[in-house]
């Protein structure tokens, strides 16, 4: 079987300290994978390294393979052109430019393999939005700019779309939201690799989840099989809920 | 006299209310911990108390006004911080970055070390053995002490981070996410790192998301979401409160 | 008198647009500053003077081929810089260009020696009258060329794609990257067009006096205080100062000697400096 | 200390080896005694004990750069005008006043300081390439105004500079030649290199040099990083300025040439070229591109070139210099070994 999106052995180094250990993982056509984890677990270096992109300097091995094309040497812009977009953590949007601009400043690519959202596409997807097109981002509240910055990422023709950690600083009903939209998106054929600290929320909309501790894999399974793990209980509960 | 006592704390970022009137105490020989979701307002608090963001309500430091105190003045006066990233001088040696903790404050003036270079020396020596002590003190060997930061174990970086913070005399220690990337001995080692160091009379303020390592060490829990205080007293009333279960666990009550 | 300085201020001030908005939206997209822009406003004005006094070429032409020169010159210039710029290695980003400028000047005055050129254009010849003010041709082709200048980079910047890109880029490179922004490409692009801009400057400005090869200095402190005076990245507001800047310099040199302008504008930047770090015009 | 904060081992390998301090003065000693034979040892021309004399002065104008450069990480662009204000402060207090040299070094200072201590006020708040941009400007306008000032000799200067006379063992001791100067300049060089060293051991350089690699770190171990800025620039500026005070007497005439940008790349690049944070370094430069001008001159245009070529390569190919390239070479020559 060949997977839409395959990692195999990658290794992510900063200067002598290794942050991501030789992880392999697998995302399949239509599918939603979770990776969950503490802070400092190496989630963000993970799909950074998956996507190219990082602001620091890392040294990256190992292979990135999307539909059977190894992108593991390409720069992050020439990736995203390619149908591997990242939203990253926290700050995914330009502040300095209205909703409509963020959305209008990317360009389908040429050799888009995705679907090509247009804006009034990613206005569908996201009514919310539709309100506040001519605001500057900078007076967005969180769940709005998560948006945005989603919808960025669909104009881009993703076919495998990497979410950091989407639920940051969010209301709780604000997750359920954006992580409801985000499920729909799967349903309509999109693959999605998300990060998630909140292991519950993940859960809720994941095929699929792998648990990450200190730059490896520690557990891996569909939803179901890790809603039961005692691993991810501890990994997150630990003395506190039980 | 309570070591350090934040009233009313109000922080905000253009339209984002990072902190919302949140108020918390920590003694001297007591660890208070802090808790919260990602983006909560965990280190924009450590950023108010220590004046590196414009904030509003009162910050009282053994019980004086620390109002327009600069950071720097404040540190020197035994507010002491980490950093939720490594944070060290990348350019230095581990043994020089330990000694920088205590020139700071014990190194020679220029003009000293003009017209007296042998009492910068012995400043220097003394300077030199203070930081051997204090890395020896939290545990970083001295085949070490000529390697650069980054060349040190993931662990260790975490650990000589908190020991540049604590530097030559901290009395109140804020940090950051220690435990963040390490685990199993390391965060065993972290975790009695910070125990020492509340014997040894230190009031220490602990931002962390290994629940285990919260759990386990801290006398109070202060649990922050989008900026306001969610709850606020010892674990284990914490650890029932369902507003609690709610904001971090995500679970709905 | 006064009506003198003032359109002799107002051409002047021009100049200083042209001179300043390439640089304003290359320090807002690159954080490059760029030294050599002096250099390159002289490099522009000799090439024109050079395609006009060897080769006998009508100013119209030597203007559009100085622009091509300093635009090629500034595409190696960028080339060059593009490790430095990617990595915003801001300190090293200052000594080089710094050093790109002394190269450019040592390099022209072997070219171009090191006497006083005048660049023969018509419209220097035509002179023009508003009431008691006398001004040339010249004049009204340096206020028509940077007010088309301003406007068409505010428009550029504010209503098109590249545009766009650019203010992404100025805003965070790393992210531009994930909206499939190159962002080395945008920067290369914007070196040149402030290249680009400096050459034109020095190729309609040049008529005005005689031009040395060691001129390029005064040009870039000029530069530097529109637009820290600006605020960085303010392109309206860089016009404004520019203006503002000329007619100083010009009611400036009716009453005191007009070689201490500058240091008077220095001395207000100084002042400015300490009671609003963050640029006259900038919002807080 | 009294609980054991460790739960590790802490034993380790001994420290790293140290020449024992006696030995490294004694070795000092001779550095300087064959730096002052080498003019004679290469023949004692006339052109050698002026190469020697303005490599000496040219150093120093480098150090000045170096400490600002170096250690504080940030591009003084202004220093030609404390190397002029030096010159023309001794040079017009001597010419037209009268004063001796040593009072015109100590009006020298004062001048250099006030003008450091304005520029550096004025950059206080501001982003770090205002400060280069600021002091850029103070050093070109400087130009123009000394150009166009009467008072300041304008572009002729001021000439007629005397000798210069210092009081000595009794008498007086005046260097009527390059030769003779050359004690002074080599004495002046070794007071700064000592002054520069002291000032990496002193608090001010560990501050300067925890700002410029992390300057929220530096705040939250107790550094004000603002103050520290100021201090260090301050510092820097009359370092340039005794420069300037040997120049004035070593030409015999101050001219606006001083602020052009010529002397500003030589600062620049004789720091940058050896790699920055040596405490030989600016003097190897400077000894490095003073050769170059006074023994194998290209011509004025030719030797811009090469100047604005070597820091620009420099910069390019190996940003940490002459001893990045050594440090290079010897990675590679272990690596093959292994």
């Amino acid at each position: 079987m060949s997977a839409l999106l395959d990692v195999a052995d990658l290794r992510v180094r900063y200067g002598h300290s290794l942050a991501v250990h030789g992880v392999s993982l697998r995302v399949g056509g239509g599918e939603l994978v979770a990776v969950a984890g503490a802070n400092g677990a190496g989630k963000s270096t993970l799909v950074d390294a998956v996507a190219g992109w990082s602001r620091g300097r890392p040294t990256v091995t190992g292979s990135v393979v999307l539909a059977g094309r190894d992108v593991g040497r390409l720069a992050a812009h020439r990736r995203a052109k390619l149908g591997l977009v990242l939203v990253p953590e926290g700050k995914g949007v330009f502040d300095g430019m209205t909703v409509r601009e963020n959305l209008q400043v990317v360009r389908p690519p040429r050799e888009a393999a995705g679907r090509p959202y247009s804006v009034d596409d990613v206005l569908d997807v996201f009514p919310r939005l539709r309100e506040r097109i001519a605001a500057h981002c900078s007076t967005l509240s969180g769940g709005e700019r998560q948006m945005v910055a989603i919808g960025r990422a669909l104009r881009a023709a993703p076919r495998l779309l990497i979410l950091d950690e989407p639920s940051v600083g969010l209301a709780p009903r604000l997750v359920v939201e954006v992580l409801t939209h985000i499920r729909d998106l799967v349903d309509d054929g999109l693959s999605v690799l998300l990060v998630e600290q909140n292991v519950r929320a993940a859960l809720e909309v994941a095929d699929r989840l792998h648990l990450l501790d200190q730059g490896r894999i520690v557990a891996s399974g569909t939803a179901a099989q890790m809603r039961e793990d005692t691993r991810v209980a501890q990994a997150y509960l630990g003395g506190l809920g039980s | 006299m309570t070591a350090l006592r934040a009233e009313g704390l109000s922080v905000r970022y253009g339209s984002l209310q990072a902190l919302d009137d949140v108020s918390f105490a920590v003694d001297g020989g007591e660890i208070l911990g802090v808790i919260g979701p990602n983006g909560a307002g965990k280190s924009s608090s450590f950023a108010a108390v220590t004046n590196v963001v414009r904030r509003s309500g009162r910050v009282l430091l053994h019980g004086e006004d620390t109002d327009g105190v600069p950071t720097q003045v404040l540190a020197r006066r035994g507010l002491r911080r980490t950093f939720q990233q490594n944070s060290f001088f990348g350019g230095l040696t581990v043994l020089e970055n330990a000694m920088t903790a205590f020139q700071v404050e014990r190194g020679t003036g220029l003009g000293g070390a003009i017209v007296a270079p042998w009492r910068e020396a012995r400043a220097r020596r003394e300077c030199r053995a203070a930081a051997r002590a204090l890395l020896a003190d939290f545990g970083i060997a001295e085949r070490h002490h000529d390697t650069r930061p980054d060349d040190l174990p993931y662990g260790l970086q975490r650990v000589l981070s908190v020991a540049l913070a604590h530097g030559p005399g901290a009395r109140v220690l804020l940090v950051d996410e220690p435990a963040a990337g390490v685990g199993g001995d390391d965060m065993r080692a972290l975790a009695d790192l910070l125990r020492a160091l509340r014997e040894r009379g230190l009031a220490i303020v602990l931002i962390e998301h290994h629940m285990d390592l919260v759990m386990e060490i801290v006398d109070r829990l202060l649990v922050i979401d989008r900026g306001e205080t969610i709850a606020y007293g010892p674990p284990a009333e914490v650890q029932r409160d369902p507003r609690v279960l709610e904001a971090y666990l995500g679970r709905t009550a | 008198m006064i009506l003198a300085a003032l359109v002799n201020g107002l051409a002047l001030g021009a100049g200083y647009a042209l001179l300043a908005v390439g640089w304003t939206v290359l320090l807002g997209a690159a954080r490059l500053v760029n030294f050599a822009h002096g250099q390159l406003y002289m490099i522009g004005a000799f090439v024109t003077w050079f395609v006009i006094s060897r080769f006998g070429l009508p100013y119209g032409i030597a203007v559009p081929v100085a622009l091509v020169v300093v635009a090629l010159l500034g595409v190696v210039l960028q080339l060059l810089m593009t490790r430095m710029t990617l990595d915003q290695n801001i300190v090293n980003l200052m000594l080089v260009t710094l050093a790109f400028g002394y190269l450019l000047q040592g390099g022209a005055a072997l070219l171009f020696g090191g006497d006083p050129q005048t660049i023969d254009s018509p419209l220097q010849q035509q002179d023009l009258a508003l009431g008691a003010a006398r001004f040339t041709g010249q004049d009204v082709l340096i206020v028509v060329l940077a007010l088309a200048f301003y406007a068409l980079t505010f428009v550029v910047l504010g209503r098109t794609d590249l545009g766009r890109m650019v203010r992404g880029v100025a805003e965070d490179p790393k992210l531009a990257q994930l909206y499939g922004i190159n962002a080395a490409r945008v920067y290369l692009a914007v070196f040149v067009f402030a290249a680009v801009c400096a050459a034109l400057a020095g190729a309609v400005v040049g008529p005005r006096s005689p031009i040395l090869t060691s001129m390029g200095f005064e040009e870039v402190i000029i530069t530097f205080l529109v637009v820290v005076l600006a605020g960085v990245g303010n392109l309206v507001g860089g016009l404004v100062v520019a203006i503002g800047l000329g007619l100083f310099t010009a009611f400036f040199g009716t009453f005191f000697p007009p070689a201490y302008s500058t240091a008077a504008a220095f001395v207000v930047l100084l002042a400015v400096l300490v009671v609003r770090p963050q640029g006259l015009a900038a919002r807080r | 200390m009294t609980a054991d904060l460790a739960t590790r081992e802490t034993t380790g390998a001994p420290a790293a080896r140290r020449v024992p301090t006696p030995l490294r003065a004694l070795l000092w000693v001779v550095l300087v005694a064959l730096a002052y034979l080498l003019p004679t040892l290469l023949g004692g021309s006339d052109r050698i004990y002026t190469t020697v004399v303005l490599v000496a002065i040219f150093a120093i104008m480098s150090y000045g750069v170096d400490v600002v450069l170096s250690y504080l990480g940030e591009v003084s662009l202004g220093h030609t005008l404390f190397w002029a204000a030096g010159a023309y402060t001794t040079a017009i207090l001597a010419v037209r006043s009268g004063w001796s040299p040593i009072p015109a070094l100590l009006a020298s200072v004062v001048v250099t300081v006030v003008l450091a201590l304005l520029l550096g006020l004025a950059t206080l708040r501001t982003r770090e390439f205002v400060f280069s941009l600021v002091t850029y400007a103070a050093a070109i306008i400087g130009l123009t105004v000394v150009q166009n000032t009467t008072a300041l000799g304008g572009s002729d200067g001021v000439v007629g500079v005397p000798l210069l006379e210092l009081p000595a063992f009794g008498g007086t001791y005046v260097a009527r030649t390059n030769a003779e100067l050359w004690p002074i300049a080599l004495v002046c060089l070794v007071l700064v290199v000592l002054l520069v060293s002291r000032f990496r051991r002193s608090r001010l350089g560990t501050t300067a040099l925890m700002a410029q690699m992390n300057g929220e770190l530096s705040t939250a171990m107790g550094v004000d990083v603002r103050r520290t800025r100021v201090l260090v620039f301050v510092l820097s500026a009359p370092i340039t300025a005794l420069a300037g005070w040997l120049y004035a007497y070593q030409r015999s005439y101050v001219s606006p040439d001083l602020l052009s940008p010529t002397f500003l790349l030589f600062m620049l690049t004789a720091v940058i070229l050896p790699g920055r944070r040596l405490l030989l370094g600016p003097l190897v430069g400077a000894a490095l591109l003073t050769s170059q001008q006074q023994l194998a001159s290209l011509g004025g245009d030719a030797d811009k070139i090469v100047l604005g070529g070597v820091l620009a390569v420099v910069l390019l190919a190996s940003p940490t210099g002459l001893v990045g390239i050594w440090h290079a070479l010897v990675r590679r020559v272990r690596g093959s070994r292994r």
